[in-house]
């Protein structure tokens, strides 16, 4: 079984209006050759699920620039000023997500739990139209789980089964967006034979990978 | 200005450095609080943790000797220590959420004397968003605010805070130039003091009621 | 007993084989569904989880060529294949209650055609507790039952099931060596049958109502 | 720092009527000197958190056999004829969580989440008396986190700095539970130095490992 595919075969996934999730922090561990290939196709109306809104000329700040998002959920747009520009000129929707509760939420959606339960976020305005739940005499907000039609991910040694291997401070949001999307291409420095990774690096397992191609290295 | 700004951040640097102690995971949040790794005592271990996926990171990476794997939470180039280990997202927060980050060092827009800290956000105006800030300071088992007194002479440790809170309640320790504060139960105690400085000095730069503590010290720095 | 209990095992397993299609992520209930492994077709690629921390499990170790670090379900020593890879609890069930499980595979106690499924307890008798069943058949994408029609004899396929549940109208396919049952809206719909066998055989054997399909086949093996 | 201690330094850790933890799957993955350690203190009336009781003579099933359990919050116990028989006798509490479920409230109690959602247990005895949670038309269970005092993992290396890296499938609770308790005990089938394990091996990190004893190769 063979997922390694070029460009041009998974260029039909990719609508206007989709709901698409992308590894990275601030640009590290980011696929850049899918991004430049929802460039290329323009495809527009992207309800982004990431981290962050990275650098204008990184990663999926690159999406922000050549406007294709119509809402941002990440945790933080500090570093990308045109994603405030936008947002206050009213072209780009962002909702803002703690760190911890953004990735336990994707994950929630991806390992079939109905939501979480954490403290971040009490007594603050992200506690705003949510369910407080009270355990053991603490309040814990109810936080609900995302999904997405399509999870880009960043791999250092993807095999042919799509089994990935990670390096570093890439991993981040990658492993997690694996698991809570309806499709998932994984964008590889470098491809291998089935089974040439050391079993006990691979991070994400190919069951869960549906394509695989080839980035820079 | 009381001290200067650059001296101001030298003195805070030190002062939180020696709060921590042998064997702690600490998280130093973006900008002052990175200076506090330059001052940590030479007899004691501490592991610094990068919510971005890290535990012993080290100093920033010589130019020319950069792993683009291995990045900080503000995404620049960084060397890992021996006892050091990469993980996802969850993982990080986790180990944050979970408790098992014994100290949080931030910086503030606003802070007050009942622990509320207020640090990601100017509505109107600057809305960089919350990143990890809120799951640190919500979950690491001591949060210190380590900030200069005040922003070009107006205070920034009020009675209450005005700006959206980045957590409710969970402020331990603010340590500034002028002094070491406490949140207790009675409200804002300092501490310490700086040596160049008078207890009505900090008095008149600080918007919240401060306890003066009985056993006043000179910041130990 | 109409059809040898052996042969009728194997009836199943290679009936439930065909059922599996190119890509699936599979698990196998210990006991009979792991014979299923037997009869993939061999033009396509089916992989298999354990749910105690692996996908790609391949055949049990030969003796003497047992990894100890390489267990299935059930604790003995596996095999793992080129695609393979582990993991911890969590993500095996992750990729359980997820739904990443295209197919899981169990035997069943007692099972009704609302689809509910009893194969965990059958109090003051024996309790070996749920494992990993409950999360299975709650999450996987289809739920297929295999097991022999009957106990010695008696019924197994019941209206509605009297031992505590493992889970509530789960079960997609029951299969048998007398026959294929599909649970439907209307009820449990008969889809195929053993070619040694009459549709009155099967209900004389099926205390739940059975609903013959207009389009029986013939068990296709 | 070098947290590898004899097993004489940790005894004092261990009390009558603590709650422990322990990794493990049938046995694969469990620290069996850290089991010969609570045998020979005998340790009494201990609250046992783990995948199942194990065999009579492997793993946690050693502790069923030598009456030092009180209450066992296992997921089976069926490969253990000993614990069904005290359980019977009224001399052994037994709470059987499904697997999923137990992992999760473990990762719960470890991660700061004051719960969680599962879909698994809807509709069986496991729903009783607890809290049902409906999100999007479907219901939920609210379960419980769930921690210890003390934490027992195996791990195949594992360095002075308490960094561990594990084989195949011995992981299963064994880095889960590493973060649910307040001391973590890791035993080691080699020990090395700080820094010497491939740090894209480490599956848990040091930082929350407390002491790092040698066991059985």
């Amino acid at each position: 079984m063979n997922k390694v595919v070029n460009i041009d075969e998974i260029k039909h996934l990719f609508k206007d209006g989709m709901t698409i999730m992308v590894g990275g922090f601030l640009g590290c561990g980011t696929p850049e050759k899918l991004i430049d290939v929802l460039i290329d196709l323009n495809i527009k109306d992207i309800t982004l699920i990431a981290n962050d809104t990275s650098f204008v000329d990184k990663g999926v700040g690159r999406l922000i620039v050549n406007n294709q998002i119509k809402k941002a959920i990440v945790s933080h747009i500090g570093t990308n000023p045109q994603t405030g520009k936008l947002m206050n000129e009213g072209k780009l929707k962002v909702e803002l997500c703690p760190q911890g509760t953004l990735i336990e939420r994707i994950r929630a959606g991806g390992y079939g739990l109905g939501g979480i339960l954490t403290p971040t976020g009490i007594g603050t305005v992200v506690e705003e139209g949510k369910q407080k739940i009270v355990i053991d005499e603490k309040e814990y907000l109810l936080e609900l789980p995302l999904r997405a039609d399509i999870a880009l991910i960043k791999g250092n040694t993807i095999d042919e089964f799509g089994n990935v291997s990670y390096k570093g401070t890439t991993r981040n949001f990658n492993p997690i967006i694996a698991m809570a999307a309806d499709k998932v291409i994984a964008e590889a420095e470098k491809i291998v034979k089935t089974g040439e990774i050391d079993k006990e690096l691979i991070g994400t397992p190919g069951v869960v990978v549906d394509y695989v191609i080839k980035g820079g290295e | 200005m009381i001290i200067d700004e650059t001296v101001g951040k030298e003195i805070i640097a030190k002062r939180v450095a020696k709060e921590l102690k042998d064997g702690q995971l600490v998280n130093l949040g973006i900008g002052l609080p990175t200076l506090v790794a330059n001052y940590i005592p030479k007899d004691i271990n501490v592991t610094f943790q990068s919510e971005n996926g890290m535990v012993g990171m080290g100093s920033l990476a010589q130019r020319g000797e950069e792993n683009i794997n291995i990045t900080n939470a503000g995404g620049q180039y960084v060397n890992v220590l021996p006892q050091g280990s990469f993980f996802d997202t969850c993982m990080s927060f986790g180990l944050i959420r979970g408790g098992h980050v014994d100290v949080t060092v931030l910086g503030a827009l606003e802070v007050d004397q009942s622990g509320n800290l207020a640090n990601w956000i100017i509505p109107g105006k600057l809305v960089p968003g919350m990143g990890g800030a809120m799951d640190l300071v919500t979950g690491a088992k001591k949060v210190i605010v380590s900030m200069l007194h005040t922003s070009k002479g107006k205070p920034k440790i009020f009675k209450k805070c005005n700006l959206p809170l980045t957590a409710r309640e969970k402020v331990n320790l603010i340590i500034t130039e002028l002094g070491v504060m406490e949140v207790t139960n009675k409200g804002l105690v300092l501490r310490e003091i700086n040596k160049d400085v008078t207890v009505d000095q900090i008095k008149s730069l600080t918007e919240a009621d401060l306890i003066i503590s009985d056993d006043l010290k000179i910041m130990d720095i």
